[in-house]
C-alpha cells in the first residue's frame, strides 16, 4: 500500500493554501534497468481535491510530474476547522486518499 | 622559461592552498592504528578493489593537514615528472571538439562502472575548472582555464617559441604532481585514466587558437 | 411540460456538444486521463488533444519557475492567472519528450494558481496555458535551463 | 611588458568569470528557495516515526525503549550528540549504527542482515526514515558532540587521518574537496568540514532529501557516494571508518544548527 500524503492547508486571508506531498515513483516508463530492461511507467494520473466533501479541484498528470510529487493550490471561502481531502489515482489503479484540517 | 616557472608557480599555488593548513600532532601509535581500520572498513566492489588504498609515495606524503617537507615535495615532484610518458611522434595535439566531450566528463573508475578502460572515462575537468565560458555548471577547486592558450599568447601552435607551454600542460596532463607534489589533479596519463588521445583532445581544447576557449 | 427520457438524453448530448467545443467539459465527461494530451510531442499538438485551437501569447498569464535548474529531476514550476473566466490551466515543457506534464480543473472554489515540480531532460522553454471559457487559449511561459549536476556530470 | 600584458589579461578573465558566476550562482539560490516549501523528507519523517512506535520483529517491540545517548525513549536532543560512546557495546556508534542496534536487540531483527541491505530496500530504508525523523526531533539544535571518553577523542583522531586519506585511481582524500573555503564542484558548493562550515552545512544537513534521485539519504549513504567518487573501494555499513568520520565532522561543526532534513540536489 502507498504511503501516506502530508497535507497541509493553512488560512492565507479568505483562502486556505493547500501544499501536498505524495509518495510516488512517478516512473517516466522511458528508462532501464541495469539489465537493460525497461522500468514499466508507474504514475500518478488523476489528482482531485475536495472541500468539506465537495470537489474543488481536478487533475490529470503526466509522467514529467516529479518523483514524490508537490501540489500547491488554494481553495476559496475556507476557514479554519473545515476539511481538506485529496485522492490520487495511478495508471495501475491504485488509489490513496488522505485529509488535512485548515488551520 | 621565466614564463613557465609564472605558470606553474601559479598553479602550484593553487594546489597548495587547496590541500593542507592547520597544523596538528601527530602521535605515531594513532596513525597505525588508522591506517589498519581504514584498511579493515574497505571491500572490493566492481572494479574498485581495496588495493586502492595502498599509497605511494605522493599520495602518502599528501595524506596530512600539514604540507610535506620540501625535501619530500621534491621528491615526488622528481619522481612524478621522471614518469611522463611523451606523446607519440611528438603529436601533441588532437581535436576540440572531442575534448570539450572528455571534459564535460565525470564518469569513470567508481565501483558502479562496469570497465576501466580509459575510453570509458571522462576528463572530470569541469568538476573543478572553468573552461568554455559557455558552461555555467564548473567547479572552483583548479583556476579558470578560459582563455587558457590565448592568455599564454599561442597563436600558433606549431611555433618554436610555444613549444615551452605546450610541454608544460601535456605534463600537467599526464602527471600533475611534476609541478606540485600534493596537486588535487587526478594524475591521468601516468594513472590511466585517459589514453593519450584523450589527452592530445584536451590539448587541443586548451591550447588550439580556433578552440571556442581560445574565443 | 413532460419531456421524455429520449428527448432529454438527445437535449444533454447537445449541451456536452457545445460544451465541448467551448472547452468546458464538465468534470464527469472527462474522468478518464486524457491519453492523447499526454503523448503529444509538440505544444500545439497538445493544446489541440486538451480541445483548444490557436493560442495567444498574454501577459495576464503566468508561469513562475527559476532561470536556472540545479538539478532537472525536479524543477519547481507554477501556472497562473487573474482573469476571470479560466477553465483548465496547464503546464507543458517544449523540450520534453512528452510535452505536457499536467493539466488542472479550474473551479469557483479554488484560485487559477497551481504549483508542482516537474522533470526536464534538457533546457527549454517552459509554458503555462490557460484555456478560457470563451474558447480563447492564452499562454505565456519561460526558458529553465538545466544545469549539468555533480560529479558524475 | 609582455607579462604584464599577460597577467593583466588573466585577471580580466578571472574578473568576467567571477560575475557569471554571480548569477548562475544567484540562479540556483531562487531554484533552491522553491524547493524548500514541501521537502518530501517529510514524507520519510512521518515513516520514521510510525516505525518508531510500531511494535515489529520477532520481539513484537516498538523502538520506544531505544536509548539515542540520552536515555531509552529520549529523542529529542540526540541527533546532535552523535556519534558517541555507548558503554552498552563499549564502541562509539553513529545514528544509524544505534538504530540497527535497538532494532536487533529490541525488536530481534537481524542486525548483521539489516546492515548488508542495500540502501533504499527493505529494512535498511526503514533505518534511514527512523533517522529522519530522530534527526526531525532535533531541528534547530545545535552540534554538541560528547568528547570526554577516551573512545570518542579517539575516534575522533581517526576521522581526521582518515579524512585527510589520499588513495584510489584519482589520488582524492575527503580534504581534497572539503578542506577550503567557498570551492564548488560544477555549481555544487563544497563545504569546509574542517571546521564549523556554518548552520545546516554540511554535518548539519544530512539525513537530507536528493532531489537527483528522488532518495533520501543518511549519512551513512552520503559517506557511501563520497568514496564512490572518490574511487575508492566500497565502506562497510557502520564500518569505524565511516563513524569516525561522523565524529570528525560532527565534533569540528560545533554550534552549527542542525536543518535536518534539508532537501539537496
Amino acid at each position: 500500500m502507498a504511503d501516506p500524503m502530508r497535507i497541509r492547508a493553512q488560512m492565507a486571508g479568505d483562502k486556505a493554501n493547500v501544499r501536498v506531498l505524495m509518495s510516488h515513483e512517478m516512473e517516466t516508463g522511458q528508462r532501464r534497468d541495469s539489465a537493460g530492461k525497461t522500468i514499466p511507467a508507474w504514475f500518478i494520473q488523476e489528482v482531485t481535491a475536495t472541500h468539506n466533501g465537495k470537489q474543488v479541484m481536478r487533475a490529470e498528470w503526466g509522467t514529467p510530474v516529479s518523483k514524490n510529487p508537490f501540489l500547491q493550490f488554494f481553495v476559496k471561502g475556507a476557514k479554519a476547522g473545515d476539511k481538506i481531502a485529496v485522492t490520487w489515482v495511478d495508471n495501475k489503479g491504485e488509489k490513496r486518499t488522505d485529509e488535512a484540517t485548515v488551520s | 622559461m621565466r614564463r613557465i616557472s609564472t605558470i606553474a608557480g601559479c598553479l602550484a599555488a593553487t594546489a597548495i592552498v587547496a590541500g593542507c593548513a592547520a597544523p596538528g600532532p601527530a602521535a605515531p601509535s594513532l596513525d597505525q592504528e588508522a591506517r589498519a581500520i581504514i584498511q579493515a572498513s574497505f571491500r572490493d566492489q566492481g572494479i574498485a578493489k581495496v588495493d586502492r588504498l595502498q599509497q605511494d609515495l605522493g599520495q602518502s606524503a599528501c595524506s596530512d593537514d600539514k604540507a610535506p617537507s620540501d625535501e619530500v615535495a621534491e621528491r615526488v615532484q622528481a619522481e612524478a615528472l621522471a614518469s611522463v610518458k611523451w606523446p607519440a611522434g611528438g603529436q601533441y595535439f588532437g581535436n576540440w571538439i572531442e575534448g570539450e566531450r572528455i571534459a564535460q566528463s565525470g564518469r569513470g573508475m567508481t565501483w558502479t562502472d562496469a570497465s576501466a578502460d580509459p575510453k570509458a572515462n571522462g576528463g572530470n575537468c569541469y568538476n573543478c575548472h572553468q573552461i568554455d565560458k559557455k558552461e555555467l555548471s564548473y567547479g572552483t577547486i583548479g583556476p579558470s582555464l578560459w582563455n587558457y592558450g590565448k592568455n599564454r599568447g599561442i597563436t600558433d601552435v606549431t611555433a618554436e617559441t610555444v613549444a615551452p607551454i605546450i610541454q608544460y600542460t601535456w605534463v600537467k596532463l599526464w602527471n600533475s604532481k611534476a609541478y606540485a607534489a600534493c596537486s588535487n589533479m587526478p594524475r591521468f596519463g601516468h594513472k590511466n585514466l585517459l589514453n593519450e588521445e584523450q589527452i592530445r583532445h584536451i590539448m587541443s581544447l586548451l591550447l588550439d587558437p580556433r578552440s571556442p576557449v581560445n574565443q | 411540460m413532460k419531456t421524455n427520457r429520449r428527448e432529454m438524453l438527445a437535449q444533454s448530448a447537445t449541451v456536452m456538444g457545445l460544451l465541448a467545443t467551448a472547452g468546458l467539459l464538465p468534470q464527469a465527461a472527462h474522468a478518464a486521463w486524457t491519453k492523447a494530451a499526454f503523448e503529444a510531442k509538440s505544444v500545439a499538438d497538445a493544446i489541440k488533444a486538451l480541445g483548444g485551437n490557436a493560442s495567444t501569447e498574454s501577459k495576464d498569464i503566468t508561469l513562475t519557475g527559476p532561470d536556472i535548474a540545479e538539478n532537472g529531476a525536479v524543477v519547481p514550476v507554477g501556472c497562473s492567472t487573474n482573469l476571470p473566466g479560466v477553465k483548465r490551466m496547464a503546464i507543458v515543457v517544449e523540450k520534453n519528450p512528452s510535452v505536457l506534464a499536467a493539466v488542472f480543473d479550474v473551479s469557483d472554489a479554488v484560485d487559477a494558481n497551481f504549483s508542482t515540480r516537474v522533470k526536464m531532460g534538457q533546457s527549454s522553454n517552459v509554458y503555462a496555458v490557460a484555456m478560457m471559457g470563451d474558447g480563447r487559449v492564452l499562454f505565456s511561459g519561460k526558458e529553465i535551463k538545466v544545469t549539468l549536476g555533480g560529479c558524475g556530470g | 611588458m609582455k607579462h604584464l600584458m599577460i597577467a593583466a589579461a588573466a585577471l580580466a578573465a578571472c574578473g568576467m568569470a567571477a560575475a557569471q558566476t554571480k548569477s548562475a550562482a544567484e540562479g540556483i539560490a531562487e531554484y533552491r528557495k522553491l524547493l524548500e516549501d514541501g521537502n518530501p523528507a517529510e514524507l520519510f519523517e512521518a515513516k520514521g516515526e510510525s516505525l518508531w512506535k510500531q511494535k515489529r520483529g520477532p520481539k513484537n517491540a516498538s523502538l520506544e525503549a531505544c536509548d539515542l545517548g540520552k536515555g531509552p525513549g529520549v529523542v529529542k536532543g540526540t541527533f546532535v550528540e552523535l556519534p558517541r560512546y555507548f558503554a552498552d557495546v563499549g564502541k562509539v556508534m553513529d545514528l544509524e549504527t544505534r538504530l540497527v542496534h535497538c532494532m536487533s536487540t529490541l525488536q530481534g531483527l537481524d542486525g548483521a542482515a539489516i546492515a548488508k541491505t542495500r540502501f533504499g530496500q527493505g529494512e535498511m530504508a526503514n533505518v534511514t526514515a527512523l533517522a529522519t525523523w530522530v534527526a526531525t526531533e532535533s531541528r534547530g539544535m545545535r552540534f554538541n558532540l560528547p568528547q570526554a571518553h577516551p573512545q570518542e577523542r579517539r575516534s575522533y583522531e581517526v576521522g581526521k587521518r582518515a579524512f585527510f586519506f589520499r588513495g584510489g585511481t584519482h589520488d582524492f582524500s575527503c580534504a581534497a574537496c572539503h578542506a577550503v573555503d567557498g570551492q564548488r564542484i560544477r555549481l555544487q558548493d563544497l563545504p569546509n568540514l574542517t571546521k564549523n562550515p556554518g548552520d545546516g552545512v554540511g554535518f548539519a544537513a544530512w539525513p537530507a532529501y536528493r532531489v537527483s534521485n528522488g532518495e533520501m539519504w543518511g549519512m551513512q549513504l552520503r559517506l557511501n557516494d563520497c568514496y564512490r567518487q572518490q574511487r575508492f573501494p566500497y565502506p562497510g555499513f557502520g564500518s569505524e571508518v565511516t563513524i569516525a568520520l561522523g565524529t570528525y565532522m560532527g565534533v569540528n561543526a560545533k554550534g552549527a544548527a542542525s536543518i535536518a532534513p534539508a532537501i539537496k540536489r
